[in-house]
């Protein structure tokens, strides 16, 4: 999706602010929601993938807002009343002050049993590109889940690396299958991406699952 | 999926709110406080730069580990005991007196925790995300590094699984210093790119 | 620039909503903020694409927090500030209760004569390109006030219609001139912009100004 | 620019923030309350879909003002009376059984004030300015007009100072009303193409 998230080369976002001090979490509450992330999705088995996209589906004003782990809560809170483990407005009572036991968690379905890897597979055919193919990504902009960021679609650029086979999000994030894939670095000239804006002797390396890519036509 | 319910993004709201939803998921038996608090113990005490430090200072002082570690980062990397979520497929990109590496992840934050631990508020703010791919001199600059007209800057944007881990060059006058002595040297903003180790200023957070 | 108001093809925003009523103003201050910007523009002098840019420098949590009229507001405080019109702290002091007398008005320069139209201008030269003519549009994304919107960069299409010379923004919003060009009505077809996720029998028409574009390479 | 400084987007605190101003301004001498009223008077009373409604009637009665109108919209609805800012460069975009015309402004929220009045909010939220261009029919279809997958859809982002208005299509039955009539049929929603002109439902708001 062509969401907030996807926000490379996007103008408007002021400098880069480094804090004194960078401590790990700002807060105790950083810290509860990244360790209760990272046991809910272990227990409810959702994919990395479905992750991410959870994060993209938020309205664009709280994504910005809320910051990192701001959106991890809101994520996971979705993701716990998608469950059940959450009832609707059960939260809300809690805070509100009422003392109503919490309610008992509905039946969960056992853990999958973890892949051999979390997302490198075994494919039975070769690599379609090779190291120095010229490329160009193709226009796919999906409704939903993608690993192509808007500033790196209808782009050519050369193929710099050849990463094994892994799990592809688009179909992965949404129920629809591992469909396992080469993955390529492929680099792409500032001036192709940016034009006259772009800075000197400056280039992206962006990794591209095999489907986001086809032969340069015009090479 | 929206954060509409949630009108607040006050800290001490939250805070409330992240207590209640915890208590709940307690009493509920979904998780146990404990496993919470050894997740959080993990990545603010055992997990962090030095653990990339020391593997740089390796690279620097042996050959064949350097080798070895820019063809096939994950199993170097292993080597030194590090692995796991988030550095599952590691990839190490080398400094070079011409070639400048910094890494990003425009589209979440992707970053590999293994050797670097969590990544620090700015690595994840939109204005890192959204300006290094598109002018890495200027944003370099901005965080106190002037690269030479005639660096090339390549910027490595973490799209896949796949993580980058920044090899930085060994400063000059420190052909004298042991293994440990340079792990101190090497800071986490030299192995995401956008600081250089330097001499004379050991590592802090930054 | 690439920022949150160019934000057409982005997913993410929910339905259109249709509200009752649909009152002009739904508040007096959005009234006021109203009148008072149009007064402002005219004492002021700054032009329309000044304006705009204006708008598109907010930060992008305010920019979609505050809504159309929250929006003028921010920016009615940023030009009278810009101008010395309001002093800094000035209207903060008011509300915080404060009875300090407005600060006087600084000396403003004249108005400008206005031009003969807003926008139109007359160039002694021919349009480059003609009905018909397919084109591209090129690879521009300044960092400053531009009306090539991203969807519809380094995309090709066909011209529809000439429009007379016009005011061009990428320059006059910054104060570096009128640089008058005809304007063409592009025809993008859905797919060229959208890819397969393009709805079928759909296309953009597109006003490009004459920079913008450049004979379609690949024709 | 920033809106930083200004916290609240409440509207209690929009509106304290708006009359302070506002005094002022006034105390300044920068502006005349009296003007405000004036221009915000105009636009609610004065300028509106009506304005549009008449131009629209005119040209499904009068073949040869229709064709004036197609070829030059500024100075065919200046002959009604309307003209001014945000309209000073009309272009009119005739609907057919084949070919549905709908119009947008992604950048901002740019509308043909002279014939139409100030938009509605909907035209000016992200929804419809992100959405109505990706994927026109859908927006169509929630907001109530279903288009036959023969029609082609055209939508015109007002990108440059040009306006658009659209020419909907007279609805059949209705060969004996009269200009002033049919007027009262043209909705505002029909001129910015997000709706058909129909008999029987009057013109209200939208």
């Amino acid at each position: 999706m062509n969401g907030i998230h996807d926000m490379g080369g996007m103008h408007g976002f002021g400098r880069v602010e480094v804090e004194k001090g960078e401590p790990v979490f700002h807060a105790r509450w950083e810290a509860r929601v990244f360790g209760m992330s990272l046991l809910a999705g272990l227990r409810l088995g959702a994919n990395i993938d479905e992750r991410r996209h959870g994060l993209e589906r938020l309205d664009p004003v709280t994504y910005l807002r809320d910051g990192y782990y701001g959106r991890w809560l809101v994520r996971l809170e979705q993701s716990l009343l998608e469950r059940g483990v959450l009832r609707p407005g059960e939260l809300a009572g809690r805070l509100a002050g009422h003392k109503a036991a919490a309610t008992p968690l509905p039946k969960l379905p056992a853990p999958a049993r973890p892949a051999e890897h979390p997302f490198l597979r075994t494919v039975d055919r070769s690599p379609v590109f090779r190291v120095g193919d010229r490329v160009q990504t193709r226009n796919h902009q999906p409704a939903g889940h993608t690993r192509l960021a808007g500033y790196t679609r209808t782009r050519r650029g050369v193929v710099a690396r050849v990463y094994p086979a892994c799990v592809f999000p688009d179909t992965n994030a949404h129920g629809q299958g591992e469909e396992p894939q080469p993955v390529y670095a492929v680099r792409f000239e500032g001036r192709e991406l940016w034009g006259e804006s772009a800075e000197p002797r400056s280039s992206v390396y962006f990794d591209c699952f095999e489907s986001y890519l086809e032969p340069d036509a015009h090479a | 999926m929206s954060g509409a319910d949630r009108e607040s993004s006050d800290p001490r709201d939250l805070a409330l709110r992240v207590e209640a939803l915890e208590a709940l998921l307690r009493e509920k038996g979904f998780l146990d406080s404990a496993q919470v608090d050894a997740i959080v113990r993990h990545y603010e005490e055992d997990v962090g730069p030095l653990n990339g430090a020391k593997v740089v200072a390796r690279a620097w002082t042996d050959t064949a580990y350097r080798r070895r570690l820019l063809a096939d980062g994950t199993a170097a990397i292993a080597e030194l005991g590090f692995g796991g979520p988030q550095g599952e497929y590691m990839v190490v990109l080398e400094n070079t007196p011409t070639v400048h590496n910094v890494v990003v992840c425009t589209l979440c934050s992707c970053y590999p925790w293994p050797v670097l631990g969590l990544p620090p508020a700015w690595y994840k703010s939109p204005a890192y995300r959204s300006r290094i791919v598109r002018e890495p001199r200027a944003v370099l600059r901005e965080m106190g590094l002037e690269l030479p007209a005639e660096v090339e800057v390549r910027v490595w944007d973490s799209s896949s699984e796949v993580r980058y881990l920044v090899l930085p060059e060994r400063p000059a006058g420190t052909e004298k210093l042991s293994e440990d002595e340079l792990r101190r040297l090497v800071t986490r903003d030299a192995m995401i790119g956008v600081g250089k180790v330097r001499v004379g200023s050991e590592a802090s957070g930054g």
